[in-house]
């Protein structure tokens, strides 16, 4: 701009000169991250799932054992070449069902928090930024729902709900969101008082303008923190419906039924529980370590400073 | 900010002063205390790893030397003898209590004598009379007398609760008087040639009329008092009983009946385990010397482990898949029949182990009536499958049907898998529903919210006519409360409806038996339901169990059993 | 002109806090008010009250003659347009997240004065003219030193054009070296686009150098007032006097720590609402008035009010 | 602290009334007939009116809503068409177990989950710090049930150590029962054969359930700890010359126990209802077995009463909490 | 000015770097700085200059890691403190050193009152506090120790200008306001009657007359008790009303230090001069004041020669690439500016 002659730019590097502070803010941030050994394999791992999750109807080798096939002769055969990790008792590949497994987990885990944070942080933004009655109105119904021990209300709504992948969706949304409003409401009442927003009112800007292009953004991180730690839950969570038979309907496969299945028949089929069990526990591991890592690179804190 | 806000008034500073000091030594106390624990806490955590080295059973069975610990699957939730009559109810009050006739084992059940003596009935079936033995004693000592008989009996009918529903359909409070102390009489409704049969079935106990008055509250003559106490006369009595975690039994040493093994047990303890896995795990681990419904996939574990085996039984545990015949692509016969040419038995037998008995007919084995000739007439065929379903609008498929079993049983899973798979090859979407066994039964109640296909368990008295009239008479469901699970086809077939009328009436037993026969041609050849097969009763025993013989329900008699540990 | 007025604002929090307490005071068009206290003093509430950020508990605030207290919040958008304010803290004033862009131009986007290129070109000129590169429009805050932010923060508030500028603190956050710039540019600015300041602090020394007026204010309440050159050489309020004799001089040869001053702070000294607020750390409250009347703001001498029992107008020479 | 009380015990029967609106309108708004169930497969019209009637299903839900409530202020739980026993002496019963449960685990969590925080934060980055953060991100990843299943197959089938499940050696006369919570009992009783007998059918889910525990507590305390380390008075007690001992077992200590101490109150809530996957799995009579055994049954007035007893439990575990962080943190306290 | 200097702090040559995620900042950048015996120093800087991690290196406070001690010597007492560690350290610290910090409301543990820490703080410099805390009091020697302990405490706090001490001790720390904590802080400081008090900016976050009520208490007790200061902080007239002598900081160099009177009045260094220039003061007419142009550079990438080159009004070439050596313009005044090598002494 300031100089007329300078060659005409690419509209990447003109791109890539515009922003050089976010590249840059990036790269040290992609650094950091890179040091915490543990989060980097939690990375590693969860982007290695999300492939597996997606991917995952192409090359399974058994697709149809998911959808309802079943091979009575094939019964509980142990792995082997042709079966992974074995079969089930109705003949099924379990590493088939293992792995499209992967795919129900993610998909009811983002739907759940999609749901749940969509509620909670509107709530909480609400109850936070006006304060007042709007607040005493939100933040008690909130206390009643953490009231309540999410696995316990969740395990009540989906057993009266009866047994389905939207029903288990539903109890776990409605066991979740109050956490997020919380957060939301508690840094909402923090940030109002900022210097920032006030001066966004200083300069006019409305309320919704101050809530959402101000202060939400600002409260991303701490979001973003809780909702991967949160993933690994919801998935353990939907494990657990599953196991107590009321998680995803036959002849879908999830680790918590194919858990609780395969359980009558350990010794003897250890396969049959063992690889769902750690697939699962691999999945709510890896985003463990990956929201534990995030922690400590967002936190404002662990910057070390002279 | 007010929190840093100081007041120098003396006041306040001797109230902080007083604040602090009793915080200090309260937290010295507890300090303490905490103190005095860990220290007493390190040698009896060494104890406890002492008791964990040595060799459970023997350090214990010095002490309690004849103690059958049973894993049962089910919660025994009261011991009222006038109530339902969950298995595990009902096998606790059959060691509390006598009653009438008792089943000594064998297939199909022979009734046999327990408090009574002689019976015998009026030639039209409509008055029966019982001789009562005078040897039995209840616990307190106090002589057993018809007096109780009729009480309990009595006290059930006035109850109307579940164990008084196919009773009631018979005898009235009125209906049963005591001429004298050992004779009992019943005076029917309405005939019936197998009253003793249904006796012996309801298994009704004979509670002391004496301990119960004594007990009365609000003239409830002992109801409320004998939910959670017992007052009978049968081998076991209760030694400690806490609801929700110790079921303890104790034996009565001078049973009036004697016992009848080598040996006797001095004790049962019920370990109420739902899960079947632990149930599994406890026989295997030799803390449960029996465990009860054992999954058929583990029988060959049990029998494979050197101190355990498994006993199989088929009873009267019979599963249907019940059609919805007034709705839906079910109500549609050759649907129904395409249906039935679809379900390949023998994969779902192979799903339980083999561990099934197909059934042939309406009527499983073990029901007076049971026609063993009968040949499954719908076994898996599917080019008849193909036929039937071209007579149907439904012949390219394209339709979805649901099949509603109880959630968490994998038996009844395996069946809707092993159709589901079948059906897709001809276009058709089977919905797996598991429900909540209340949503079966309340949906079962009218044909509108009534399943396609509903796999549903019957347990009945071994007696044709109520078996048949439940499931397939028209009035079982067609009335103004709407139908029992039992009733979840909706079937309305006129001709069957009136035979089953002239059944229950007639004494004849080869009418009997020719109505039976009639009834099940024209059944089957309906299909309102698939008879799938007879579920077995799975026991699993430690080898030093001994005396143990099948009679016919889930539980055992502990009567008969002793334990020998030699072997 | 009189551009601000205010007729005794008060500001109660919580029902027992009386952050600022009945303050009246004027500000002329074109000129720098200075308002001094420490800390806990309620300047800032003061500051904050005047566009309505926080809602007076009672009082008037009339601005160009115009009242304020009783504008709807829509009606009072085209006043705060008018009324900008300059954050003390250039960390916490700023949203992180947002580019200097965004940041500059949001309130040209907000009245919707400007927008897309217009607006860039807006946003890059008042950069120029606060002293930032215009290249660095994609920035985020954090990668500003303390003087950039503070320079952001002003053309932030000076976008729009304001008429009143309210600088709270801006300056108390930096280092004195940095601090002379944006005082010198604050200086600038005013000439330029005939800006009038209301300048919060508490260093006497920016005042004196910024300010034609100043008041001081203590536990909520203007203690004394007037024209910067009679109060930095007349002081009439015992506190003022105090105030003065504890700046460190960076003269050596000028010793303060020989000279007495007050004994104890606000906090460990409080004031039990009764009589002059100033009293319990007053180092000649005498009079029995002091603890029982509460003074009122007097004319000393022309241009100069305070708020003592023991200053009476003859006890000071012109 | 009398207002912040005051204004406490005001909001609790507010929580329990919408908590009892939520569960009762959650649980009768579910379709199933408990009633069919109760009456059995072979019940006449009539004996199903009448049960109908005795559970006042035929009125309006409000009214039944308020029969149940006028009924719950007067101390009357319910009754149970399922058990066909009154629900309030059974949630007592059952809760005691729960609570036995939850109490052991959160110590066993505390006692590991305190060295490992603080060696995790003196640490910081080197080695102790990962493996204490291993082990608690990995004990809050492994499924809970699996981890039972696990230790049942090892601990009780394979190595015979403990027993399979339960709650007490069915061989072995019960205990009398004083408070419910069998330690405490047979301490009471002085009967030391069952005292033993009972921790060894403890140690298999208490082991369970504390995993949770240690993982939160760990984590919370070292971030704690980490914070205040930070703070100045850290600096200033080491320049003074305290020993490095010395500030990390009390300097720190103190302030990083009053966060953990409001976390507590969270804690023992989420076992006292999550404990029901462990209670599933092995067999433990607690009361959230009791509950989901109600849900699947649609038994509704226990699943209300189990719903609304948590509810109160963690209301006042919550409060007491609360004071608790008030007596020891004197900053609030006293103001 | 003592004639018979004795140095109770010699750093030479120092170079520090701190590890941060975005690099390594090399925060201190060869610091040569003695310390008499008696001296009350002012050091003085912006932020960021280094001067605190110059002053906390003294008793090795600055945590490591991210702090790197690349090059050179603090000698204490004569003692290397670089080479110190554990046992050694903290002994040194409890008897020779005492630090008064910046924020007072951050200084004072929350939880526990001003009694138990001022007596741990008295004890440990007795050599008598029991790293079993937790049963501490219980024995009967220990007991009465800390009664010692309490009523030297109450000594201190009385002499520091605590009204009524035996009474405000039992408080916490959130009792007392900004200037009192300061006080108790100093009061822990000095207890075990240490050689040096290091004092980091410990009226920055007070008002004027607290600070010149703080700032009164360390002159009397200077005088008092034979106690050497460093007192570290970002105003110039702190120091002018304090110190005698002054070292004054940029960008983790000392560039010039001198008794106060003749760097104050005569400022060698084009940084020192602009620091001065840069505040108001009441001959200065608005419009008038002369900061330093430029910015503070970044530690992570310095300029190669002088640090201040980039902002200075006489950089040469020479300055943009060369480090300038310290010069001492008279006996005790230093300067390290090429400006002035000229007037360099023959040492």
């Amino acid at each position: 701009m300031t100089t007329l002659s300078s060659p005409p730019l690419s509209r990447w590097s003109r791109w890539k000169a515009d922003h050089a502070s976010q590249i840059t803010d990036l790269r040290r941030g992609i650094y950091r991250f890179s040091r915490n050994r543990l989060s980097v394999i939690g990375l590693t791992l969860v982007i290695l799932l999300l492939i597996i999750a997606i991917t995952a109807p192409l090359w399974v080798p058994y697709p149809g054992d998911v959808t309802g096939s079943i091979n009575m002769a094939e019964r509980l055969k142990p792995p082997s070449a042709e079966h992974l990790f074995g079969t089930d008792d109705a003949g099924r590949d379990v590493f088939s069902r293992t792995i499209m497994a992967t795919r129900t987990s993610f998909q009811v885990g983002v739907i759940i928090l999609v749901v749940a944070i969509t509620i909670g942080v509107t709530l909480g933004a609400i109850a936070g930024y006006f304060g007042g009655w709007v607040n005493q109105v939100i933040m008690r119904l909130t206390d009643i729902m953490l009231t309540f021990p999410g696995i316990f209300l969740a395990l009540a709504i989906s057993a009266a709900l009866g047994r389905g992948v939207l029903n288990a969706m539903l109890a776990l949304s409605i066991t979740w969101w109050p956490g997020y409003c919380r957060l939301v409401e508690a840094q909402m009442l923090k940030m109002r008082e900022e210097d920032f927003v006030a001066g966004a009112r200083a300069i006019g800007a409305s309320n919704t303008r101050i809530i959402f292009r101000h202060i939400l953004p600002n409260l991303l991180t701490a979001i973003i923190i809780k909702a991967s730690m949160d993933f690994g839950f919801a998935v353990l969570n939907l494990a657990a419906l599953g196991f107590i038979g009321v998680g995803v309907l036959p002849p879908e496969p999830d680790w918590g039924s194919m858990i609780s299945a395969g359980r009558r028949f350990i010794p003897g089929s250890w396969w049959y529980s063992t690889f769902p069990g750690l697939f699962m526990f691999v999945t709510v591991l890896a985003f463990n370590l990956l929201g534990d890592g995030l922690r400590d690179l967002l936190d404002p804190n662990s910057t070390v400073r002279s | 900010m007010a929190q840093n806000h100081f007041d120098p008034t003396r006041k306040m500073v001797e109230d902080f002063q007083a604040g602090r000091v009793s915080r200090r030594e309260f937290l010295k106390f507890v300090t303490a205390l905490t103190a005095g624990v860990a220290t007493a806490g390190v040698p009896v955590i060494a104890a406890a790893k002492n008791v964990a080295k040595a060799p459970v059973r023997g350090t214990l069975n010095q002490v309690e030397p004849k103690i059958l610990i049973y894993g049962g699957s089910q919660d025994i939730a009261t011991i009222d003898p006038f109530d339902r009559t969950d298995y595990s109810i009902a096998a606790i009050i059959r060691q509390l209590y006598d009653r009438l006739f008792r089943f000594e084992g064998g297939w199909p059940q022979p009734i046999e004598p327990g408090l009574v003596q002689e019976w015998s009935s009026s030639a039209d079936a409509s008055e029966w009379t019982f001789k009562i033995t005078d040897q039995a004693r209840f616990h307190d000592g106090s002589p057993l007398t018809s007096e109780d008989v009729v009480f309990s009996y009595q006290q059930t009918l006035k109850a109307q609760k579940q164990r008084s529903s196919l009773l009631s359909g018979f005898l009235d409070v009125d209906g049963i008087t005591a001429p004298d102390a050992t004779t009992v009489v019943m005076k029917l409704k309405i005939p019936y040639g197998s009253f003793d049969r249904l006796l012996a079935f309801l298994e009704q106990p004979i509670a002391s009329k004496a301990i119960a008055l004594a007990n009365e509250v609000d003239g409830d003559g002992g109801a409320a008092y004998l939910i959670d106490h017992e007052a009978g006369s049968g081998p076991f009595r209760i030694k400690n009983w806490q609801i929700g975690s110790v079921y303890e039994l104790e034996a009565v040493e001078d049973y009036w009946q004697g016992w009848p093994g080598e040996g006797r047990l001095s004790g049962v303890v019920w370990q109420k385990t739902e899960d079947a896995g632990t149930r599994k795990l406890g026989l295997l681990a030799g803390n449960f010397d029996i465990s009860d419904t054992i999954s058929s996939t583990d029988i060959e574990e049990i029998n494979a482990n050197e101190t355990t085996m498994v006993s199989v039984n088929y009873g009267l545990l019979a599963g249907y898949l019940k059609y919805n015949t007034q709705a839906g692509p079910t109500a549609d016969p050759n649907f129904r029949k395409f249906l039935a040419y679809s379900f390949d038995r023998q994969a779902f037998a192979d799903s339980q182990q083999g561990y099934v008995s197909i059934m042939t007919g309406p009527l499983p084995e073990g029901v007076p009536g049971y026609d063993p000739d009968l040949d499954p007439q719908y076994s898996y065929d599917p080019v008849k499958a193909k036929e039937h379903l071209d007579m149907t609008e439904f012949k390219d498929g394209g339709i979805s049907i649901d099949f509603v079993y109880v959630s968490g049983l994998d038996f009844e899973e395996a069946g809707g898998l092993i159709l589901l798979a079948e059906l897709q090859k001809y276009n058709i979407t089977l919905n797996l529903v598991p429900k909540n066994w209340p949503d079966i039964v309340g949906a079962c109640t009218v044909p509108e919210s009534g399943p396609h296909i509903a796999f549903i368990f019957d347990a009945f008295p071994p007696l044709a006519d109520t078996w048949l009239i439940e499931k397939y008479s028209s009035k079982s469901w067609d009335r103004p409360t709407g139908g029992s699970y039992q009733a979840c086809s909706f079937y309305k077939n006129e001709t069957v409806d009136s035979l089953l009328d002239e059944l229950r009436l007639t004494t004849d037993t080869a009418r009997i038996d020719a109505i039976v026969q009639e009834v099940q041609t024209i059944i089957s050849n309906d299909a309102p339901d698939m008879p799938l097969y007879v579920t077995p009763n799975i026991t699993g025993l430690n080898k030093r169990v001994k005396g143990f013989t099948y009679y016919g329900d889930i539980s055992v008699d502990f009567w008969r059993l002793w334990l020998d540990d030699a072997t | 002109m009189t551009i601000l007025e205010l007729r005794n604002l008060t500001k109660v929090f919580g029902g027992r806090v009386r952050a600022v307490d009945d303050v009246s005071l004027t500000i002329e068009a074109g000129a720098t008010f200075g308002l001094l206290g420490e800390s806990g003093s309620g300047k800032s509430t003061l500051a904050r009250l005047i566009p309505r950020l926080i809602e007076p508990t009672s009082g008037e605030i009339f601005f160009e003659g115009k009242p304020l207290q009783n504008l709807r919040e829509r009606d009072l958008r085209p006043v705060r347009e008018q009324i900008q304010i300059v954050f003390q803290n250039p960390f916490s004033s700023l949203n992180p997240r947002m580019t200097v862009r965004e940041l500059i131009g949001e309130p040209l986007y907000i009245h919707k004065r400007a927008s897309g290129a217009a607006l860039d070109e807006q946003v890059r000129e008042m950069m120029r003219l606060v002293g930032l590169n215009p290249e660095h429009t994609n920035r985020f805050p954090h990668e500003f030193s303390g003087g950039q932010r503070q320079r952001i923060g002003i053309a932030r508030a000076i976008i729009l054009r304001p008429k009143l500028l309210i600088l709270d603190e801006p300056t108390s956050a930096l280092d004195v070296s940095v601090q002379a710039q944006v005082l010198n540019l604050l200086i600038d600015l005013q000439r330029t686009l005939h800006l009038t300041y209301l300048l919060i602090t508490h260093d006497l020394s920016v005042v004196r150098y910024m300010c034609d007026d100043v008041a001081l204010m203590y536990l909520g309440s203007i203690v004394e007032q007037g024209t910067v050159q009679r109060i930095f050489r007349q002081p009439a309020h015992p506190y003022t006097q105090a105030l003065l004799r504890d700046i460190p001089s960076t003269d050596p040869d000028q010793r303060m720590l020989e000279s007495v001053s007050l004994e104890a702070d606000i906090v460990s000294a409080p004031w039990n609402g009764q009589g002059c607020r100033f009293s319990p750390r007053c180092p000649v409250a005498q009079i029995g008035e002091c603890k029982t009347v509460e003074p009122a703001l007097v004319e000393v001498t022309t241009g100069q009010r305070a708020a003592c029992h023991l200053v009476k107008p003859h006890l000071v020479t012109p | 602290m009398l207002r912040f009380l005051a204004r406490r015990l005001l909001i609790i029967p507010l929580i329990l009334l919408g908590l009892s609106i939520v569960t009762f309108t959650v649980s009768r708004l579910v379709p199933g007939d408990p009633v069919k169930l109760a009456a059995g497969p072979q019940a006449r019209p009539e004996q199903i009116i009448k049960l109908t009637e005795e559970f006042g299903l035929d009125r309006p839900l409000p009214e039944q809503y308020f029969m149940y409530m006028t009924g719950l202020l007067q101390g009357n739980w319910g009754y149970s068409i399922s058990t066909k026993r009154e629900v309030g002496p059974d949630l007592v019963t059952y809760f005691a177990a729960t609570l036995e449960l939850t109490i052991v685990s959160t110590l066993i969590g505390l006692a590991v989950g305190i060295p490992l925080a603080v060696v995790s934060a003196r640490w910081r980055d080197r080695w102790p710090d990962h493996f204490s953060r291993f082990i608690s991100i990995g004990a809050v990843s492994v499924p809970v049930f699996w981890i039972a299943i696990v230790l049942q197959i090892v601990l009780a089938q394979n190595l015979r150590l403990l027993p399979v499940s339960g709650r007490f050696d069915p061989r072995m006369s019960y205990p009398e029962t004083y408070t419910g919570l069998l330690l405490l009992d047979t301490l009471i009783g002085g009967n030391i054969p069952a005292f033993l007998t009972t921790l060894r059918y403890l140690i298999i889910p208490a082991l369970c359930q504390s995993l949770l525990v240690i993982a939160l507590v760990t984590r919370q305390l070292r971030g704690d700890l980490l914070d205040i380390v930070r703070k100045d008075f850290v600096l200033v007690a080491r320049a003074n010359g305290i020993p490095e001992r010395v500030i990390w077992t009390r300097y720190l200590m103190k302030n990083a126990l009053i966060a953990t101490v409001s976390m507590m109150g969270f804690l023992i809530g989420f076992q006292l209802g999550g404990a029901v996957l462990i209670e599933y799995v092995l067999d433990w009579p607690g009361i959230g077995q009791y509950a989901l055994k109600a849900a699947l049954q649609l038994d509704f007035q226990p699943i209300m009463g189990s719903t609304l007893f948590i509810g109160c439990v963690v209301v006042l575990v919550n409060l007491i909490t609360d004071l608790l962080y008030r007596v020891i943190d004197p900053r609030i306290g006293l103001s | 000015m003592t004639q018979s200097a004795q140095p109770l702090v010699e750093i030479r040559d120092l170079f520090t770097e701190m590890v941060t995620f975005d690099g390594v900042s090399k925060v201190l950048n060869g610091v040569n700085l003695t310390i008499n015996k008696g001296d009350l120093l002012g050091l003085v800087g912006e932020t960021g200059c280094g001067k605190s991690v110059t002053a906390m290196t003294i008793p090795r406070l600055v945590p490591q890691p991210p702090a790197r001690y690349t090059r050179g010597q603090v000698l204490f007492r004569g003692e290397d403190m670089l080479t110190k560690q554990g046992e050694e350290l903290r002994q040194t610290r409890a008897q020779h050193i005492g630090v008064v910090f910046q924020d007072p409301m951050t200084g004072l543990n929350p939880v526990f009152t001003i009694e138990q820490q001022m007596v741990d703080a008295i004890l440990t410099r007795q050599q008598s506090l029991h790293a079993t805390g937790f049963f501490r009091g219980w024995l009967p020697s220990n007991r009465e120790r800390r009664r010692q302990a309490r009523e030297r405490a109450i000594q201190l706090l009385r002499r520091v200008g605590i009204p009524e001490p035996e009474k405000r001790i039992n408080a916490y720390p959130h009792q007392f306001s900004g200037g009192m904590r300061q006080r108790v802080l100093i009061a822990m400081a000095i207890s075990g009657r240490p050689d040096l008090l290091i004092a980091d900016e410990p009226t920055t976050a007070l008002d004027v007359s607290v600070q010149a009520q703080i700032l009164r208490l360390i002159a009397e007790l200077v005088r008092e008790i034979d106690l050497t200061v460093l007192l570290i902080t970002h105003n110039i007239g702190v120091v002018a009303q304090l110190c005698n002598r002054i070292a004054v900081m940029y960008a983790g160099n000392v560039v010039e230090s001198g008794p106060t009177r003749e760097v104050l009045n005569a400022p060698k260094h084009p940084y020192t001069q602009g620091l001065l220039q840069a505040i108001p003061s009441e001959d200065i007419a608005r419009g008038e004041l002369v900061g330093v142009a430029g910015s503070v550079p970044s530690l992570l990438t310095p300029p190669p020669g002088c640090r201040f080159a980039p902002r200075c009004a006489h950089a040469t070439d020479r300055c943009l690439t060369a480090f300038p050596r310290t010069i001492a313009v008279t006996s005790q005044h230093e300067v390290a500016c090429v400006l002035h090598e000229a007037e360099a002494k023959t040492a």
